[in-house]
């Protein structure tokens, strides 16, 4: 029979290129990935909204966004990796409250979920960052070279940026998940997932749930099979074993274990929080995540 | 027979406080050849403009007699305006609405002893090399109406006679309407037909004057000498413009 | 035609214009475009004027030097080619990201544009002039004045308002890989947020603001600078 | 000179040129550069071409209209100065991610630089010259060949050369957001590796070659246009 | 006593195939009224030009007296070379290297009938006006040596002569080398003290003649028609430039 084509937007060097590549291996599949590689998040984004591609992937604040101005986007998990807040191994550094007078490298901008959080969880121990720090913003890149420049004491960045400083002796303070928990949120909640349109996907249902089980065996396979790994090495673009190590340790964490109604319920709870926190500008004026963000045909 | 009809009741430029020409009435007749003279910054220059299509913000209407509606005009500028980025040649060319023998140009250069030039860029030039292109370009039109402003200066003696015999040879030749600006009376008085001393500005028409001798005798400098003296003598209202 | 327009697509990719125009209001009212405006503003003009005044300078010079040309040549090519990107990420690792990068940044993407134009007009010059010049002993500061600057002017004038445009699209990127503030960080962010309605309120700013610098100081420049004209 | 910097910064940041020799060889070897350069300077041809014409048609048009002027200046400095990302979006989301979007975004940044270039151009045109012309029966063709093109050299090719450079910038962007194949696209990859060697490789090769179009194309043609000069 | 001695063994264009000039040696004494005659395109202008300092891309040498190592130059060059972003004033106060009184200044606007004109743009002035401006330029920077390319064409008989008293009454108040290159002969009797002809390109001094007739007695016509007749009958070797 024909097979269902998935229009699948791939961010260059980014995890989901790691496991399409695993999954072409699988010629039996009911489903056929045509694979758009994009520069960056951006232009992800641009592609699927020009109809470019039928599925990126991105963050559910973002869908939750688009549906309430009347999109009918949805969002399927897909990892739970999370930014992190890393320091040189010697540095005086060791929580939150030494972040006090110092400067911190800031990727992705004062909007950044992470940087958000981070506030909120050092208010509960009465430091207020914003005013406390002196803040450097900047692209990933930019920031990870401030902190080898010893410009920036700290860097708060992307997940796989904190790997490879990780990699190369810096140390990891606190991630994502990590905040989360101390501003009590249990569940693991996924950060990043599929994002498409609901309407393409439910005459599709079928394809598509065995595409993301793939997709999930292909990870899973990626974490347990060194053989697999070692056949898309040369994807993570990273020379030196110990980078490629700590790269296959935070994504394999980021694998999705639960996602439930307790996971979803507290993605609302964050969502609150950053709504209130962002004084609205990361989510928009829906005070509340939007039903149908998650889809739920599975 | 009129030819060519020109009323100007006014031409002010819009910079100008004062008009530049007003109510000047001047009537060429067919083939005349007329000598324009009058005091510098007067408004021949503005006048030649008007006639030649190239200045339409004036009151008053330029009539053209039956035979050309359209006539084909050689304007020699007050300054050369060439085309620096193209040869001599290649100005002269450019200016002809269909393509002529080459043999018309070659004698034309010849006539002006530029044949030596004719692959030169204008800059290269002297500027009476130059105003002797300008000169040729616009008989090289062969136009119905060839209007003149100072073409001769800047050219030697020798060159200048050469050039004043061709000019009336090519008239001669195939007869047309000329009107020419010099401030040289000597030159004006061997050249027309009829001349026409015009007012400082506002500029008019001051006195339009027949001159007598007849062609084959343009070339006395005596008779030209005699005529000029008696219209020294014998025209006060144009003492001022001599 | 607009709301035509936004109507027809009907979707957030093109807003309709009360929703830019609210989205403008609120941004007007809350402070923050105003101050994301003035904070690219001010490097625009800090960098435009230290862009063309040496682009002017360094153009005549070129221009009226055959060897030194020659000689810098290959570099203007050079700088001129050089990816906005590469600059920008240059300028931020050697100097930090820091505010004198940013405007380094800036000024080293417009400045070979603004010295191969000038460079074309001073090539231009009327010879005849400058040798009047020269006759008359005007000096150089004279000449630059009276002679060379007023030949200058349509190139000046060419390179000012293309250059006011290149320096906005310049200074976009700056502000969004090094900076946290501004246009261009304020864009990033509306981007990432895919955002079109606040993108467009915050063009619509600029626009207006560049519209206004073009009435009050461009053309009555460009109308004192040609009165002599016939 | 660079060595002597390399050494000094030592790092990453700015490598060896050995390091760049090297990652330059390997990109022809396997073919990704010429492929990647390739593709870029396709589309900066293309929209080149397209920029250049239209915008000299309209400059043209503008300088010698001065109702039409006045009724497009408005547009033209909207469109001058409207973000090349608006812009970029817009297209992609219009038109698709197709090669058209992308070139049509290129040519609507370069467009009004042109345009504006090419008016003062005209506004400065030799009116005897221009009398000239007309006195003599030029006709529109003849006119704009032998009397207003000559005139406009110095500013087509301060337009071509800076528009050459704007056009690489604004096409990094265009490939960055919405292509997945040319400079900008590597260009980004590498920035996120921040591997600033092969950043170095791809731009010294997009120099070189514009260098070689300066050389076998601009050099010439401005040498045949000035031959007149004295 | 020898003022400027002028050798110039070559000077081609470096567009050129012959040289413009070849052993041109003219000595020109102080304070001396030279007229240069010579067909068009010899190689005045050039000349002009290398004498201004305008050119230095000639082999030969220009020796200066000990009196002025740096002469200063008043140059009228054959086209006005006005700025045309500059009122007519300001064309004329912008030559001069120091302040002089604006009466200076407005007299020579005065004689030359340009007071109206003074705050006017060049391009909206007449040719003749603009030469005329170009002259009062030359006068007021209170020249040295005084290079005069064809000053007077484009100028009415009325105002020419009107100058021309204006240009000998100023030399014989402040002395100073005057250069004039014309092609009138009467115009070149009634100035020079000394006549200097020059052959076709490349140029040279075929003849030099100094004009007897005595400077009270130079704007008699028949004086100078006779001398001019005088010259044209005892001199064949300048006999092709008449
Ligand atoms: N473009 C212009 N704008 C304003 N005034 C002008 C313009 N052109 C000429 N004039 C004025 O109009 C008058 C006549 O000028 P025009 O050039 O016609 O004189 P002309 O008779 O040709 O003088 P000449 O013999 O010196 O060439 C002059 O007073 C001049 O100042
Ligand atoms: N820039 C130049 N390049 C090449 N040749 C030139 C240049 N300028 C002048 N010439 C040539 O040098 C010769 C002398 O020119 P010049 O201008 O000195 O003549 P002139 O005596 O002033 O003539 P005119 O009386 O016509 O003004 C001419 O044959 C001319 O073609
Ligand atoms: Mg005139
Ligand atoms: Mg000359």
């Amino acid at each position: 029979a024909e097979k269902t084509v998935i229009r699948l937007g791939v961010q260059a060097s980014g995890t989901v290129d790691w496991e399409v590549a695993a999954i072409q291996d699988n010629p039996q599949a009911d489903f056929q990935l045509e694979i758009q590689r994009v520069a960056n998040a951006e232009a992800g984004k641009i592609a699927l909204q020009s109809g470019a591609v039928d599925m990126i992937v991105s963050d559910w604040i973002w869908v939750s966004s688009l549906r309430a101005t009347g999109s009918d986007f949805t969002f399927y998990p897909y990892s739970d990796t999370s930014g992190a807040l890393v320091v040189a191994e010697n540095s005086p550094i060791h929580s939150i409250k030494d972040l006090n007078g110092k400067r911190l490298g800031i990727a992705g901008g004062e909007l950044d979920k992470n940087w958000l959080l981070l506030q909120a969880l050092a208010k509960q121990e009465q430091l207020d960052l914003n005013a406390s720090v002196e803040k450097v913003f900047g692209a990933p890149p930019l920031i990870s070279e401030q902190i080898k420049q010893n410009r920036v004491d700290a860097a708060l960045t992307y997940w796989h940026f904190a790997a490879k400083l990780e990699a190369q002796g810096y140390r990891q303070i606190i991630d994502g998940r990590d905040i989360l928990k101390g501003l009590g949120i249990q569940e693991n909640v996924p950060s990043l997932g599929y994002v498409f349109k609901e309407s393409w996907a439910m005459s599709r249902k079928q394809a598509i749930n065995s595409f993301f089980k793939a997709g999930k065996q292909a990870k899973n396979q990626l974490c347990i099979s060194d053989a697999a790994w070692q056949k898309i090495i040369p994807l993570t673009k990273a020379d030196d074993l110990p980078t490629q190590t700590k790269l296959r340790q935070r994504y394999c964490e980021g694998n999705i274990e639960h996602w439930g109604q307790e996971q979803q319920q507290a993605a609302g709870r964050i969502y609150t929080m950053l709504h209130t926190l962002s004084n609205k500008q990361l989510t928009g004026h829906s005070d509340t995540l939007q039903p149908g963000t998650f889809w739920s045909a599975e | 027979m009129t030819d060519i009809q020109i009323n100007i009741n006014n031409k002010t430029y819009p910079t100008a406080t004062k008009p530049s020409i007003a109510n000047l009435e001047l009537s060429l007749n067919s083939n005349e050849f007329i000598c324009l003279v009058g005091p510098s910054g007067c408004g021949k220059t503005t006048l030649l403009n008007i006639i030649a299509g190239l200045d339409n913000d004036y009151d008053g209407e330029i009539l053209v007699g039956r035979r050309h509606t359209h006539p084909k005009i050689g304007y020699v500028f007050q300054n050369p305006r060439l085309l620096p980025w193209r040869t001599v040649r290649e100005n002269i060319e450019l200016a002809l609405d269909r393509p002529q023998p080459p043999e018309v140009i070659d004698a034309l250069l010849g006539a002006m002893q530029l044949t030596q030039a004719q692959q030169v860029y204008p800059e290269r030039l002297s500027l009476g090399m130059s105003r002797r292109v300008a000169i040729i370009r616009a008989f090289a039109v062969d136009p119905d109406v060839l209007l003149m402003d100072e073409p001769f200066v800047s050219l030697d003696a020798p060159t200048a006679r050469h050039v004043r015999e061709l000019l009336l040879k090519l008239w001669q030749q195939r007869p047309h309407t000329v009107l020419f600006v010099t401030h040289d009376l000597r030159e004006a008085v061997a050249l027309a037909d009829r001349l026409v001393f015009l007012s400082a500005t506002p500029m008019r028409a001051i006195s339009e004057i027949i001159v007598p001798i007849p062609r084959n005798e343009r070339n006395n400098e005596l008779a030209i000498e005699a005529f000029r003296q008696q219209l020294l003598q014998h025209h006060p209202e144009i003492k001022q413009l001599l | 035609m607009w709301q035509g327009f936004a109507a027809y697509l009907n979707s957030n990719t093109l807003p309709s214009p009360e929703t830019v125009a609210n989205v403008f209001w609120q941004g007007c009212v809350s402070g923050q475009l105003p101050f994301h405006l003035g904070v690219t503003l001010l490097r625009l003009v800090v960098s435009f004027t230290i862009a063309m005044l040496l682009g002017c300078a360094i153009g005549i010079v070129l221009g009226r030097n055959k060897k030194l040309d020659a000689f810098f040549d290959n570099w203007l090519v050079i700088f001129l080619n050089v990816p906005a990107l590469v600059t920008i990420i240059l300028c931020y690792v050697w100097f930090g990201l820091v505010e004198s990068a940013a405007i380094l940044a800036v000024v080293i993407n417009k400045l070979p544009n603004v010295i191969v134009t000038i460079r074309e007009g001073t090539r231009a010059l009327d010879q005849d002039l400058l040798d009047m010049a020269r006759c008359y002993r005007f000096g150089k500061r004279k000449t630059l004045v009276h002679v060379i600057w007023p030949q200058l002017h349509p190139f000046v004038m060419g390179a000012t308002r293309s250059g006011l445009a290149l320096i906005w699209k310049i200074i976009l990127v700056v502000e969004l890989l090094g900076r946290s503030n501004g246009m261009g960080y304020q864009l990033h962010l509306f981007f990432q947020l895919f955002d079109v309605a606040s993108i467009l309120a915050y063009t619509i700013a600029f626009v207006a603001v560049i519209q206004l610098i073009e009435l009050l100081v461009l053309k009555p420049l460009d109308k004192k600078a040609l009165r002599w004209r016939r």
